[in-house]
């Protein structure tokens, strides 16, 4: 349990690091080593650490225990083959994370963070038009059927292409200098994890690992199907580099136009699942 | 918080972690309660370590904070 | 109720609802707005009132106390918001305040308990509102809170008598009767009174 | 007697809370929920609100907020309810039971808004308030009308596949909680900033985020 959990850590640390590193290459940077995250996160851990004075202590430390909480979980969702409505509400919980940390420092910087996040909020909505084709095609959600149902019928990356599509937009608002990753805009310092230093960013850092291992597993899992380990962790890296491509050449967009982008995909996923209504009765 | 106490917090959460999978493992609890305490334990496992290592022991000089 | 019935029900809800939604996006004036939205809230009731079945007039009395707990707390909010402060100068008084409130009171609190129930918990409460209003309520409020809470307290023992001794049905039920009809109007009352102290109710 | 029906969706249903007729049931889902709105809860009742810290951009001048222990404990008062109407409406079993508990979320969602004396906040409170009373009108209109056509309220019975809800009716239950849960985009009107109370502003966005997951998982049952 705990050793996969440990090493779905390393990996997830690993993945950001070869996200930087091909950030950097696209834009014609040496970029860091790819152990950078891991150094870093390492790094964050030996750093004193106390808790700001202006903070809400409980909850400015309770978040961290949460955002680790939650994604563990996610990966036992995962792994067990459990219900994809849950493996959503995770991915919604991680917002009231985003706000926690955000609200909990009383620092303006860290507020605003927390306000980008209740206006991002439509990034959640593409994925649950994900779910919602996905349980139109296999008519169950529990991620063990859906993975049945790939074996059967072939992988619903080109049955339901579109939801795939949204998916992959869902994990990229989440990425880290991302065009969506509009929360930790470096003009409001580090967003709303810009109190959170020393031992409670190393608990993010891990958090946050968590978080890209589960998405990027969820996405092979769902769309490609059960995989054995290593293939599924190199169809991971290769979503990964293609997503690190696309931060590496989009600016970041400005939050409205953030909500502007991820709304009409949802609209255009919306219209899909309804012609899927029809033509499949 | 004692250097001593994150250590005894973060080791019984690693404990208390690594028990559970194995005990699962070998049958004697359900897979699904293993998962539970490993998802309870490992965040307290994360940050008591962390907190563990980075405590001062006490001999450090005082850092330079004037400016 | 038959299936016509209820679908030209539904359909004169429509109308309504279609009516009140677009008197809300009109009105401009915030006080209006509130009263507008609690027209639209009434529809709500409406609804679940065309089911007309035992269950709908079950459902209906929670739903009404959620509406009126929040217009009460749309318009507390509305209060802090424009800063409004309890009126001065003379309050509203006319002759009959000065005459006749005992006896009124009196009909109104005697026809309630002969109604008993929620019914007459209301129609009592009327009374004892309309009683506070003419004399002035200075010191009411705790024993109206403790006659409250006893009543409140009995209603609760006649469920239990119903769930565990059911062959004392009737003298449950009188009992029920009797504390929801005390409750009923000790909560009207306060409620009735409940922003400014004073004689100007 | 209470076999969830639809195992594929929530998970397999781990066991039911009877209070005389009125049922609440636990499956892998609600009871994620539940634990989720337990946690936020208890944090809303043991931890303490920030000190807000505002600054004048582009300078070095900042200052702390003075926080109103009256108000602030109102606010928690607020906030504790609203963690008790979530987990009410997180494991019911019972459709109306379920729109009620949402519309709770509501008031108490005004209330935690509203604790706040500043106008803005006072007028983003006022305005999510008369959203989440015409929401009401969906929500309970949802649930009458599950009511009229299928005779039940149950949802055991409803998430059997022999009973047709029609779609309106989901249509309006979706609708009435999004009404219900808006509270965060009027506090993220640039309102927030000004309120103060982290654990408590918090309990908003839990409650709406969990509403909008349940009524998803009914809505799909159906």
């Amino acid at each position: 349990m705990i050793e996969y959990l440990l090493f779905a850590t390393f990996i997830g640390l690993l993945f950001h690091g070869i996200h930087r590193k091909v950030i950097a290459r696209v834009q014609g940077r040496p970029g860091p080593p790819i152990w950078q995250e891991i150094l870093h996160t390492l790094k964050f851990s030996f750093k004193e650490t106390w808790i700001p004075k202006t903070a809400s202590q409980t909850l400015f430390v309770a978040v961290v225990f949460v955002a680790i909480g939650i994604w563990s979980g996610a990966l036992f969702i995962l792994l067990s083959g459990g219900s994809l409505l849950l493996l959503f509400a995770v991915y919604l919980l991680h917002k009231i994370v985003e706000h926690g940390m955000g609200l909990s420092s009383g620092s303006p910087y860290g507020k605003f963070g927390a306000i980008r996040s209740v206006i991002s909020a439509a990034s959640e909505l593409p994925l649950l038009a994900t779910v919602a084709v996905i349980y139109l095609f296999t008519g169950s959600l529990s991620i063990a059927d859906i993975a049945a149902y790939q074996q059967v019928h072939g992988p619903l990356l080109i049955l339901a292409f579109p939801a795939a599509a949204a998916m992959y937009l869902v994990i990229l608002s989440k990425m880290h200098y991302g065009p969506f990753s509009i929360i930790e805009a470096k003009e409001i310092v580090s967003g709303n994890m810009t109190e959170h230093f020393g031992v409670w960013r190393a608990g993010l850092e891990v958090g946050f690992a968590l978080k890209t291992y589960v998405l990027l597993y969820a996405f092979v899992l769902l769309f490609i199907g059960p995989l054995p380990l290593g293939l599924a962790l190199l169809l991971m890296l290769l979503v990964l580099i293609s997503l690190s491509f696309v931060c590496a050449v989009t600016p970041m967009l400005s939050p409205y136009d953030t909500v502007t982008i991820q709304s009409l995909v949802t609209g255009a996923l919306v219209i899909y699942i309804i012609v899927l209504g029809v033509v499949m009765g | 918080m004692k250097k001593q106490t994150a250590l005894i917090a973060g080791l019984a959460a690693g404990g208390i972690g690594v028990a559970a999978g194995i005990l699962a493992a070998a049958g004697y609890l359900p897979v699904w309660a293993a998962e539970i305490l490993a998802v309870v334990t490992f965040p307290a496992f994360v940050i008591f370590i962390a907190l563990w290592w980075n405590a001062k022991s006490g001999e450090e000089d005082i850092p330079f904070i004037g400016y | 109720m038959d299936a016509a019935t209820y679908s030209i029900g539904l359909v004169v809800v429509a109308i309504g609802l279609i009516v009140g939604f677009a008197a809300i996006i009109r009105e401009k004036d915030d006080l209006h707005r509130i009263l507008l939205t609690d027209l639209a809230e009434v529809l709500a009731l409406v609804v679940i009132a065309l089911v007309a079945t035992d269950l709908a007039e079950a459902l209906i009395l929670p739903g009404l106390v959620v509406g009126i707990s929040e217009l009460m707390a749309v318009s507390e909010v509305y209060i802090a918001k424009e800063g409004l402060k309890a009126p001065e100068g003379p309050p509203f008084h006319i002759e009959v305040m000065d005459s006749a409130p005992g006896i009124l009171a009196l009909i109104l609190v005697a026809y309630g308990i002969v109604l008993s129930g929620f019914t007459g918990g209301a129609v009592a409460a009327v009374g004892a509102v309309f009683y506070f209003m003419c004399r002035g309520h200075a010191e009411q409020f705790e024993l109206i809170e403790t006659v409250s809470g006893y009543a409140w307290a009995i209603w609760i023992a006649a469920f239990f008598v119903f769930m565990f001794l059911p062959a004392y049905w009737f003298f449950g039920v009188m009992m029920a009767g009797g504390a929801i009809l005390i409750k009923v109007m000790a909560k009207m009352s306060l409620v009735g009174t409940m922003r400014r102290g004073g004689p100007n109710v | 007697m209470f076999n969830l029906p639809t195992t594929n969706i929530g998970g397999q249903e781990l066991f039911v809370l009877e209070f005389g007729d009125i049922v609440a049931y636990f499956s892998p889902y609600t009871t994620a929920l539940f634990v989720f709105a337990l946690i936020f809860t208890a944090l809303a009742i043991v931890s303490r609100p920030e000190k807000q810290m505002d600054i004048a951009f582009g300078g070095d001048a900042y200052y702390a907020k003075v926080v109103d222990p009256e108000l602030m404990r109102f606010q928690r008062f607020m906030a504790i309810a609203c963690g008790l109407a979530t987990l009410g409406a997180m494991v019911t079993g019972d459709v109306f039971n379920f729109t009620l508990f949402a519309s709770l979320v509501g008031i108490t969602n005004i209330g935690i808004v509203a604790a706040y004396r500043n106008r803005h906040v006072l007028n983003a409170a006022f305005q999510y308030g008369i959203v989440a009373m015409l929401a009401t009108v969906p929500l309970f209109g949802g649930a009458a009308i599950v009511v009229a056509s299928t005779g039940t309220l149950s949802m055991w019975e409803l998430f059997t596949g022999a009973v047709a809800v029609p779609l309106i009716a989901k249509a309006f239950l979706v609708l009435g909680v999004m009404g219900e849960g808006m509270a965060p985009f009027y506090v993220a009107k640039a309102e927030i900033t000004r309120a103060q109370g982290a654990p408590f502003i918090l309990m908003v966005h839990v409650s709406s985020l969990l509403l909008f997951l349940r009524v998803a998982e009914i809505v799909i049952s159906m």
